[in-house]
């Protein structure tokens, strides 16, 4: 009687030898996309199937795990092992995924309502676990698959099918939700950054635990126009502050506008010209403590305003899956792999002849 | 001590058996008393059955009803079948814990009180309004007032201990007592005190001077004294085991029969948390264990490792399988092996979360949304928790879908002696995982095996196999969202089908009748014993009667319509209001006699006896 | 314009009945035409029944099969039943409509396509090797080839819009087309499109274009005209409802004549959301909406409403009633009034979500831990979805207990004529909170009515009521906190009791029987219409048979074996595996013939008239 | 027709009179207290007991709400309306309560499995809700109903029955927790905080909207000395930080430590005599931005070293019961109140003789 091992090395499954040679090919799946044409989730799917060879990671080796929601339908989409779940759960089977199996490398797909509405407690949990999964939250600030109520990152106010007279619900603010449930990796980005969207996921990829990224997707049938500041003509430069770690936060059509810490700890927009540069805020991506990244996720209080753009914080802590497979190899180590006969014969026994 | 029925004297008296039950404060060790007890008798070699009662939840204050702990064993000279439905034997060690088990204690029965106890204040507490051992009130029984706790001072000054912890010890002088009065050896537990307090030994000193003395005031007083000799059972090796113990070593085994891993996703509840507890102990064996944050996320866990390949597995009891039944129809709709233990409490919402009952069969059957149908299989014995999960893992891996496990309260915390399965003997499950495409250059998810309707499981980091699976209905065969209709009745069919494909791969329903016997006792999980006995009594008295246990619930045995049809009668004992007699009143017509008891309690042999004869 | 069989010339003919479907793309306006002409029916007094067939949940890209959105409409003179079996005309926007809708077209059926989008892209994506226009695969039907796209587009020059909102106006051609054909009168569509678009009005004049162009072509092309004439109803006044629609009025009724506030706590989900919707719309009855976080937070909401002295409801389907299954129990153990809307659909898992099925009935039944019985009661048409909460919140508040009530995605979208019932006609539903202590001086929170078993209703601001429920057994009459097995045993067999008293309540179980006759058809849910169409199709042919329907599923009417008892054989169509079939079996031993459908669209009348005539 | 009213004015039922004259024995139940002797919760009983009658609510206007743990036991007690819920639901049944009942003060009891474990997501809803509801989250740091599993607020590598090789979970900080999730009222106190304890009872009850208090409790059974720490003989000086609105924030038994704001938004405790009294950060409960509560948070990891006491954060916002009692008021004015007759005779209708 042996330890039992991962199944996949019982498969005989090691790393793929295609590695080098990926394309996007290689993750596209032979189903039909079916998305509102417009809707911004396309978009999401091209970057991240651009990015995926860069990964190093065959397909066989990933894992898409989504909810339930026009964003949920994701992983049919990924020519690689996929669960479309149930609503607000796909956290938890992903957690299972990883934590089963920390060979593979475990994405998950949600959307606002799956990810923060129903599924909003294993959302929190698997980022405090810091459970080796990549975890994109579509924003649309709606529901979209049935048909547009409001979500938990609704503004206060929005007429939706269930809110005629306008909703009363203070919104969540993903990242400064996430940062508050210890996430160590946090940022965000658009639907429509065909560049900065890749580069966030490959920084994901590369982070080992749980990662966080917000994408604001524009849902142009039910809330279209949502992000608009973030994304019309004059938007990209007014109001996408873009975080860059070491550098000073500095954004417009100009780079006339900055950011400054106040005496408080809350992180101002400032002009450049008034304050002078050297009173700017440098950002830090590694801190330990999250307050800086906290302080920097509350600059806007939607996307109607000048919004941080970027990995808010990533910083290295130890990872779920890991402590667990340290565990095992050090039981296996102190008392010897498994031996069936001796657990069932273990304690107080006597013989009868 | 005034013993206020003269003791025997002399010769030990032998009895075929003993009922014995120790109460006493949640603070009083009772449960570490009895067990220590039960572990001497097993090491003795007599059959036996314990059954603990825990007081409900919270630790009331010490001295009220509320607070009473007991500890009941049957032992025996002979193969019994329950822990006794009264109590021969009481030691009660305050006014709460007499006044709480008094009514159980047979007339005329042995009562073992500690009557230092018997203050105002406990008085006062337990609601006596006069002291039962001066007013008379006990005089049915044969009482022994021990002054235990001026006794184990006494014991214990030696040692060095302090009066709290003296205190503390006059569970061992009262298991003492008990030992010099049914001849049991003490070395076992002196053992048992000197590895448990290695890092206290004054503490250990005080407790092995305690029941020392109690073993030397037995002797002294010259209490009755007994003897029941060993039982003769099968050879082989024993060890005494809880339902919930047992039900862990299966999980391990089957993963081990299966060379799968095994994940647990869980989050405590009483009383299925000690699986949760010792599962999280053999890492060794490459367990993993998740405490989840809900009962929600511990089955989805479980089916994530299940689609990676591991053997997923969730436990929990009643409230934690109502919020499990969503991500259980999407483990069904998914076709992936998962196991789901639920050790039955009383119901309904949290119930009585410390008493047992049968009240989750039909949730079991049908808790969830839609056509979903499972496999279920129930365990009967503490012992038998060992094969539930075997079984169940060999039907889901080799049919690709969620099975339910069903124990209870009573199996859970109840233990009996264990002839240790030869694991060369445990049945070896065949797992393969697909490695190759199945349909041309393709791989389809939904291709099934012709006789098991099982698909493939093919697990991530396969080659080529990279497929996606979920909750909407699926084409059969491609796997790919399907919402043609005809597709769905026939996966709806399909998934029917499966469950009656089991039929062919699981026992038949055996019967033990008596010649010419026309009533049948058909009974499910932890009735087995008190049904067991209840039988046996009566074919003592004459009686001609059949009995059958099922193991398999959905589906039932194929022969089950065959076997009810030889009797006239079928009578269904079950602990809620007839969830068996509603599920074989519809498959088979049969207008089935229910026995119906909801106290949270086991059937007591007896009183279902005498239930049974009105139909004889 | 070709018409493959010369379209008759001159003269209307008259018909007793149509039923015609408009399908085309999602974007297509398909439901709204259908709407509008079912109005222009309805107004026009003929008798009628709809049925919607959404897109499974996202939008496909525009042209493919899976993106293709369906209305059908039965309009007659006369009474009728379902929405009909199969369209005698339909609409096909493009060729992917065509496709998906032909097979259930009738033979020699009157087929009206847009012509203009029968062109090579669109014929691939719906999958046509060749043209059906043109390869002659459609000579068995009577074709009207029209080519809509460019006779909007000339319809709406002249109102300056551009060309994508040209485009979008086209379905009111189609509609102006099939008003000319019916003789439908404009008028009503043109004012509702005026006030509809009252912001654009460039918009509202393309669209009243496009209508007109289409009547006029109707004409100048001499497309076959018809009439049917208006249906004899009972006097009254009608408006058209659905059954989420008619449900969300059943629960504000249900809340007035309680004279209660109404509370709900929802979570959106397919086929159910609509009723939160319409709910949301109505604060000035004082109804309070709030969608939760999640099914779990909605129904428990609703139990702290009422807790509180409102009449709390939850919403959903098949998925979200396994969330709350935890939460019912609560309520339950707590003896709370409390609605539970279920609007099944296709299951198991996420299934077939915009789909319906009858699947949810064991569920609803046995879908708790523990022994939990519950009251259900089920809607059957459209407009009985109306009943359905009144009679709930009825027995909620009279016996304390929650009510589920079951609908499915067939009634909750389809639509027919209600005859609007007089609010002085509608029950009384009394509600007496407790303003006294109850016994002595104290209140006693599960003090029982005799009658009813239900416990006093005393709510929060009450002085000297205050008491504290919850979930864990309590004793009867105190509610403290109990473990004692005997309370346990009563307060089990006391829930159960509570069911069985409504028995004396609700009506009892009619049915419709021809002399002699020996087959009892028994449905239940919206099976009704179809069951009812062919049991008239049967008589009609002049067979003997019985119908009967079940509008309370716990407890069934008290009669209803007596009822059953009369017939030789009773046969039961269900949308599911057989579910009432199962609890008929169980209770009343009898071999009923289930006949089953699982294909997520309701029967066929004709369908059923060929199942049924095996047995009679 | 009318309007349906409040269920409350329907039975007739206003103030009661005797506000001024409650006393503590007007909030003692009947029931039996059920928790093991040397409890902490025993403690907060005697403290929210004594800190009833001043609220100016009598009990009948009380609702107590809470789940499963042995904290959730705490209605029992209550001489109000009280409902002992189910685990983890608590806040979503309260927020029911209060939803419809605005004219009752309600309370919820709940711990930290309950809270944070199986109920996070009610938690963060309510929280972001803005409900008018009162959260009382007794953390033991343990599951003590179910005797002694690690919860999400035990430390990591804490051995317990479910980890007997030490727990692999980095825990939530409850009131970043909290803040993440948007609360108005966030503040934390201990068991053995006789006067404190009562205190921040009255400033949460003050508070419209929802209110947060953290309170760490000894389970002296399963988990004795969790907040030794704090507790002990010098960690009651040496440990608890007090927060005190307007003043600068130092502790220790001379006063001589203090909490300075560093310039990327860190709260760090100095030594006063280093830096000057000058330097140090004074506090404001009611700063909009939640970056400075935020910062104050994360001063400690967890009980163990220097622990802020106090109210975090005070902030007024629209609460949704109020919200929807306006919509109702709005809609009744604007449309009349509810006709049956007219609302099932809406839209088209015809006439058939
Ligand atoms: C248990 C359950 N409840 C409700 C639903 C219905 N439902 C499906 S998706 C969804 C919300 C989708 O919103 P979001 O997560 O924002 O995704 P989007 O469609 O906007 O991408 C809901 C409520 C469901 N499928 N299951
Ligand atoms: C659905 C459900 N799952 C699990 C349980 C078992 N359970 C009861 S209380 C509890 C945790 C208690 O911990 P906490 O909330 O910290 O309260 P404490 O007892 O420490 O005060 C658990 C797991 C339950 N009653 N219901
Ligand atoms: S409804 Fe919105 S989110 Fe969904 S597919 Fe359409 S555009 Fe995208
Ligand atoms: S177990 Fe712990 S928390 Fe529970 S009552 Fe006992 S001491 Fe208190
Ligand atoms: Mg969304
Ligand atoms: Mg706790």
């Amino acid at each position: 009687m042996t330890l039992n091992a991962n199944p996949g090395d019982q498969r005989g499954i090691t790393e793929a030898s295609n590695v080098g040679t990926l394309t996007r090919d290689d993750f596209v799946s032979d189903q039909e996309v079916r998305w509102c044409p417009g809707c911004g989730d396309y978009a999401i799917l091209a970057a991240v199937q651009s990015a995926m060879p860069s990964l190093g990671v065959p397909p066989e080796k990933m894992v898409w795990v989504s909810g339930i929601g026009c964003s949920s339908r994701f992983p049919y989409y990924m020519n690689t092992y996929g669960i479309h779940g149930i609503h607000g759960r796909a956290p938890a089977i992903a957690t299972g995924v990883a934590t089963a199996r920390p060979d593979l490398q475990v994405w998950v797909v949600t959307g606002d309502g799956d990810g923060l509405s129903i599924g909003g407690n294993h959302f929190i949990h698997a980022l405090r676990r810091n459970v080796n999964l990549k975890i994109l939250l579509f924003n649309n600030q709606i529901y979209g698959l049935t048909k547009g109520q409001y979500s938990p990152t609704s503004e206060k106010g929005k007429v939706t099918k269930s809110t005629p007279f306008g909703s009363l619900e203070h919104p969540f603010n993903p990242v400064a939700l996430a940062l508050g449930a210890e996430a160590t990796f946090v940022a965000r980005t658009l639907d429509v950054e065909r560049k900065h969207l890749p580069q966030i996921i490959q920084r994901a990829a590369e982070h080992r635990g749980s990662a966080f990224i917000e994408i604001y997707q524009n849902c142009n049938i039910f809330n279209d126009g949502a992000f608009v500041a973030l994304t019309g003509k004059e938007g990209r430069s007014q109001n996408r502050i873009y975080l860059e770690h070491g550098k000073p936060i500095r954004f417009g059509a100009g780079n006339e506008k900055g950011v400054r810490m106040t005496s408080e700890g809350r992180a101002e927009v400032v002009d450049v010209a008034e304050v002078g540069e050297g009173d700017l805020l440098v950002h830090d991506e590694h801190r330990d403590d999250p307050s800086l990244a906290f302080a920097l996720s509350r600059i806007a209080s939607g996307p109607s305003e000048p919004t941080p753009i970027g990995v808010f914080r990533d910083v290295q802590r130890p990872v779920y899956g890991d402590g667990m497979e340290q565990q095992l190899r050090v039981a296996a180590e102190q008392q010897g792999p498994g031996d069936l006969s001796r657990l069932l014969g273990s304690g107080d026994t006597w013989s009868v002849d | 001590m005034v013993a206020q029925a003269a003791p025997p004297t002399g010769e030990r008296k032998e009895l075929d058996r003993v009922v014995i039950r120790f109460a006493g404060d949640s603070g009083d060790g009772m449960q570490l008393t009895g067990e220590r007890f039960t572990s001497a008798s097993a090491l003795f070699g007599n059959d036996l059955a314990t059954m603990p009662d825990y007081p409900a939840e919270i630790r009331a204050p010490a001295g009220t009803l509320a607070g009473v702990s007991a500890f009941q064993l049957h032992f025996s000279d002979h193969n019994i079948l329950t822990a006794g439905d009264q109590p021969s034997v009481l030691v009660a060690m305050n006014p709460a814990a007499l006044k709480a088990n008094l009514k159980d204690l047979t007339q005329g029965g042995l009562l073992i009180v500690n009557s230092d106890a018997f203050e105002e204040r406990n008085l006062d507490k337990a609601g006596y309004a006069t002291n039962p051992l001066e007013d008379g009130s006990l005089s049915g029984y044969q009482v022994y007032e021990i002054p235990m706790t001026k006794l184990t001072g006494e014991a214990v000054k030696e040692t060095g201990v302090n009066k709290k912890e003296a205190e503390r010890s006059k569970n061992m002088l009262a298991l003492g007592v008990v030992s010099w009065m049914y001849s049991r050896p003490l070395e076992p537990t002196i053992g048992w005190l000197e590895k448990k307090f290695a890092k206290k030994p004054a503490i250990a000193q005080a407790n092995i001077a305690a029941l020392k003395a109690g073993h030397a005031f037995g002797e002294t007083a010259e209490l009755s004294a007994f003897e029941v000799k060993p039982a003769t059972l099968a050879p082989g090796r024993y060890r005494r085991i809880t339902g919930n113990q047992a039900m862990a070593f299966g999980l391990i085994a089957a993963a081990v029969q299966a060379k799968l891993p095994l994940f647990l996703g869980s989050y405590p509840i009483t009383p299925a948390s000690d699986i949760l507890h010792e599962l999280s102990r053999h890492k060794n064996f490459g367990v993993r264990t998740v405490q989840a944050e809900d009962e929600i996320a511990a089955i989805s866990m479980a089916i994530g490792a299940s689609f990676s390949g591991h053997l997923g597995v969730t436990t929990t009891s009643g409230p934690g399988l109502d919020l499990k039944s969503e991500a259980l129809g999407l483990a069904l709709s998914m076709e992936l092996p998962l196991l789901v233990v639920d050790i039955q409490r009383g119901g309904p919402s949290t119930g009585l979360p410390t008493k047992t009952e049968q009240s989750d069969l039909l949730h079991a059957m049908y808790g969830r949304h839609g056509e979903a149908p499972l496999p279920i299989v129930a365990a009967w014995t503490p012992s038998s928790c060992f094969w539930a999960p075997i079984e169940a893992a060999r039907l889901a891996i080799k049919y690709m879908t969620p099975v339910i496990i069903l124990s209870d309260g009573y199996l859970a915390n109840g233990a009996e002696p264990w002839r240790i399965p030869s694991v060369s003997k445990l049945p070896d499950i065949q797992v393969r995982f697909a490695s190759q495409p199945n349909a041309g250059d393709d791989f389809w998810p939904f291709l099934r095996d012709d006789e098991s309707l099982a698909r493939p499981w093919a697990i991530p980091g396969t080659p080529g196999l990279q497929h996606r699976v979920g909750g909407l209905e699926k084409a059969d065969g491609t796997g790919n969202i399907s919402y043609d209709p005809d597709n769905h009745e026939l996966m709806t069919l399909l998934r029917q089908a499966k469950i009656k494909a089991i039929e062919e791969d699981i026992d038949p329903l055996e019967f033990d009748s008596d010649e010419g016997a026309t009533v049948l006792v058909l009974g499910w999980g932890s009735t087995y014993g008190a049904i067991g006995a209840a039988v046996r009594k009566l074919r003592v008295r004459g009686k001609k009667i059949a009995r059958a246990h099922l193991k398999h619930l959905n589906p039932m045995p194929k022969n089950t319509g065959e076997v009810l049809a030889r009797f006239d009668k079928v009578v269904i004992p079950e602990m809620n209001m007839g969830q068996l007699s509603k599920l074989i009143r519809a498959d088979f017509l049969i207008d089935v006699i229910p026995i119906n008891k909801m106290k949270g309690l086991p059937f007591r042999a007896g009183d279902l006896e005498e239930e049974l004869i009105k139909h004889l």
